[in-house]
């Protein structure tokens, strides 16, 4: 029974971690991470390492989401009022002139904006 | 072989499966209630866990999990809450059930268990859980209102 | 199943490293260096488990009566944790500090910017 | 470099890492096997010294020093992230406005951050016998303080935190793991060794020699450090803003 246990647990983080990676906007990437954590927390329960289970549990479903989420909010307070919601993630600074930067090479950009999983 | 562990493995597959699912795409709405209602989840599972692997101790980790999650949720409901208040996230029947299926699992857990101070801990878990689960469904529902800016 | 721990730990790493290397916001970069050290701690369990066993903490069983996993292995994940929680703050800090200075955290434009 | 030649590159790592990493996992001890030779010692030892967790008798007597190691590391983080928060000219710090949180969640809020503290304080407090530890309990603590931001008000959190003592409190818990390192080499044995305390009845708290103390000066440290963090990311995303002028 541990067995099919052990191998339900590793898919699911196993699948979690993949959707973690595949979320490309910072804020729904925080959500993916928590349930990223409590899938891991399980798998150390599982493992028989309920210390780790514990401090997994500590660190992945408070203290990191919410470090993620204040680092956003002033990362796109300091990016200016434009960018704050509707264009997603990917341009997070784009609305800052910069007389400096030339002229961007068309279709150097762009397609993978929005690849959300 | 026993039967906690067997309900745990159909719990997680069937659940948590589900949960990753549901976090990962669709709108926003539905990604924070998900997250909210996989703490129950992964909670009532390690709990049957606990009793599936008979270590009375394992139930220490259920024990932060009924506290640390709902807050976890309420990180979201408070740091989100401009982008949830167009369309506040209700789920007021996932959230019964929710509250519903923790409390039959704890109370049979604590059955099992026998009268002692096993019992009494695996019914604060759930007690905590169920209050903290509908607290932060409460809080997703526009329980937190966006916050005045100094632009 | 006698190397499934391993391959889903590499697997772990692998997508955590393509994240990182295509990612187009500083602070999702971050999250996937938390994927990748979350692999670790898949990896160090894994070579410590035992079919059977139980955890190595004795408040409630007799010292003795059931095989257990190793304990070692659970204490140098546990220092992998708070390293993990550790260097996501600093990073983050340092993401923060990026988006002030250079009004963006997209890492091809501060490429961009620095030539 | 371009993203195609970035790409590649990845491509490359990726598939010397899989390949290498997929060798090396059939040449590891299969999973699940039986021969643990370190942790069959190591159970020997925390046992010999009465610590019922063996995981901490692991962490705070036999690798106390590594731990030693792994708190410095946290408390560098955390100085690294107050000198890279701190305020800067040209910006300018803005009282929040209070928010209105729904009754419900106040209340529960209110009533959660004893509870929570409570929590912490036994997960560090039987740390030597049950799971749990310095570090768990450490950050339920914080955590518990930091409610009263999450469903209450900042000026809440700010009533009951003032950071300088706990940026105190994050020095106080590393120098006490340090003064009881060389508490062991002032009575006449190595640093960190665990010699100077009985080792009491087994299973009961004050069991295992220092591994209680050291587990308490962790958790001290861990509370007061997340504490000093995450009021420096709340610093940033709540008051301060750029001065310029948005």
């Amino acid at each position: 029974m541990n067995d099919a246990l052990v191998v339900i647990c590793l898919l699911l983080v196993a699948a979690s971690a993949t959707a973690a990676v595949a979320v490309r906007d910072p804020e729904r990437q925080a959500l993916v991470l928590a349930v990223l954590g409590l899938s891991l927390a399980v798998l150390f329960t599982v493992f028989q390492a309920p210390d780790v289970a514990l401090s997994q549990l500590a660190v992945g479903s408070v203290l990191t989401p919410l470090l993620v989420l204040l680092s956003v909010r002033k990362v796109r307070r300091g990016a200016g009022p434009k960018t704050r919601r509707g264009t997603g993630p990917d341009r997070g600074g784009r609305d800052r002139t910069r007389p400096d930067a030339g002229p961007q090479p068309p279709g150097g950009r762009g397609g993978r904006d929005g690849a959300t999983g | 072989m026993n039967g906690w562990l067997v309900a745990a493995a159909v719990l997680l597959a069937g659940g948590l499966g589900a949960a990753v699912w549901g976090v990962a795409t669709g709108p926003l709405g539905r990604r924070v209630v998900t997250q909210n209602m996989t703490t129950s989840l992964v909670c009532v599972a390690v709990l049957l866990l606990a009793q599936g692997y008979r270590r009375p101790a394992y139930v220490d980790i259920g024990l932060e999990l009924s506290l640390l999650g709902p807050i976890g949720t309420l990180v979201y409901a408070r740091l989100l809450a401009d982008d949830l208040r167009p369309d506040p996230p209700r789920a007021p029947r996932l959230t019964a059930v929710a509250a519903a299926g923790t409390a039959a699992v704890v109370i049979a857990l604590a059955v099992a268990s026998g009268p002692g101070r096993a019992a009494v801990k695996l019914l604060l878990v759930g007690a905590l859980l169920i209050t903290g689960n509908v607290v932060a469904s409460r809080a997703l529902a526009g329980g937190i209102p966006e916050e005045a800016r100094h632009e | 199943m006698s190397v499934l721990p391993y391959l889903a730990a590499g697997w772990m790493f692998l997508a955590g490293c393509y994240g990182l290397a295509t990612s187009r916001h500083l602070v999702h970069a971050v999250g996937c260096l938390a994927v990748c050290q979350s692999s670790t701690y898949v990896l160090l369990l894994a070579v410590g488990y035992r079919t059977g066993g139980t955890a190595p903490v004795f408040s409630d069983v007799r010292p003795g009566s059931r095989p257990l996993v190793d304990p070692v292995v659970q204490a140098l994940t546990l220092t992998d944790v708070v390293v993990g929680a550790t260097v996501t703050a600093l990073l983050l800090a340092l993401v923060v500090q990026v988006a002030k200075r250079h009004g963006t955290v997209d890492p091809d434009e501060l490429s961009e910017l620095r030539g | 470099m371009s993203r195609r030649l970035r790409m590649l590159l990845l491509a490359l790592g990726g598939a010397g890492f899989a390949a290498l990493f997929a060798a090396a996992c059939l040449e590891l001890p299969h999973f699940g096997a039986a021969r643990h030779p370190y942790g069959e010692r190591a159970v020997h030892a925390a046992l010999a010294r009465h610590t019922a967790n063996v995981v901490s008798a692991v962490n705070f007597d036999q690798r106390a020093f590594d731990t030693l190691g792994e708190e410095s590391i946290l408390f560098a983080a955390v100085l690294g992230t107050v000198v890279l928060l701190r305020q800067t000219r040209g910006e300018r710090q803005v009282r929040p406005e209070p928010v209105a949180v729904a009754r419900p969640v106040r209340r529960y809020s209110l009533v959660m951050v004893p509870v929570a503290l409570l929590t912490g304080l036994y997960v560090v407090a039987h740390g030597q016998l049950s799971p749990g530890g310095g570090f768990q309990g450490g950050v339920v603590v914080a955590t518990a303080l930091h409610l009263l931001y999450i469903g209450v008000d900042y000026q809440a959190l700010e009533r009951i935190r003032p950071v300088g003592g706990y940026e105190v409190g994050d020095a106080a818990g590393e120098a006490a793991y340090l003064v009881l390192g060389a508490a062991g080499l002032l009575g006449g044995s190595a640093f960190l060794a665990n010699t100077l305390l009985p080792y009491g009845t087994f299973n009961t708290i004050p069991s295992g020699g220092t591994v209680p103390l050291l587990n308490a000066a962790i958790g001290m440290e861990v509370a007061c450090a997340v504490v000093v963090l995450l009021a420096r990311f709340l610093d940033q995303a709540v008051e301060i803003v750029d001065g310029s002028g948005e």
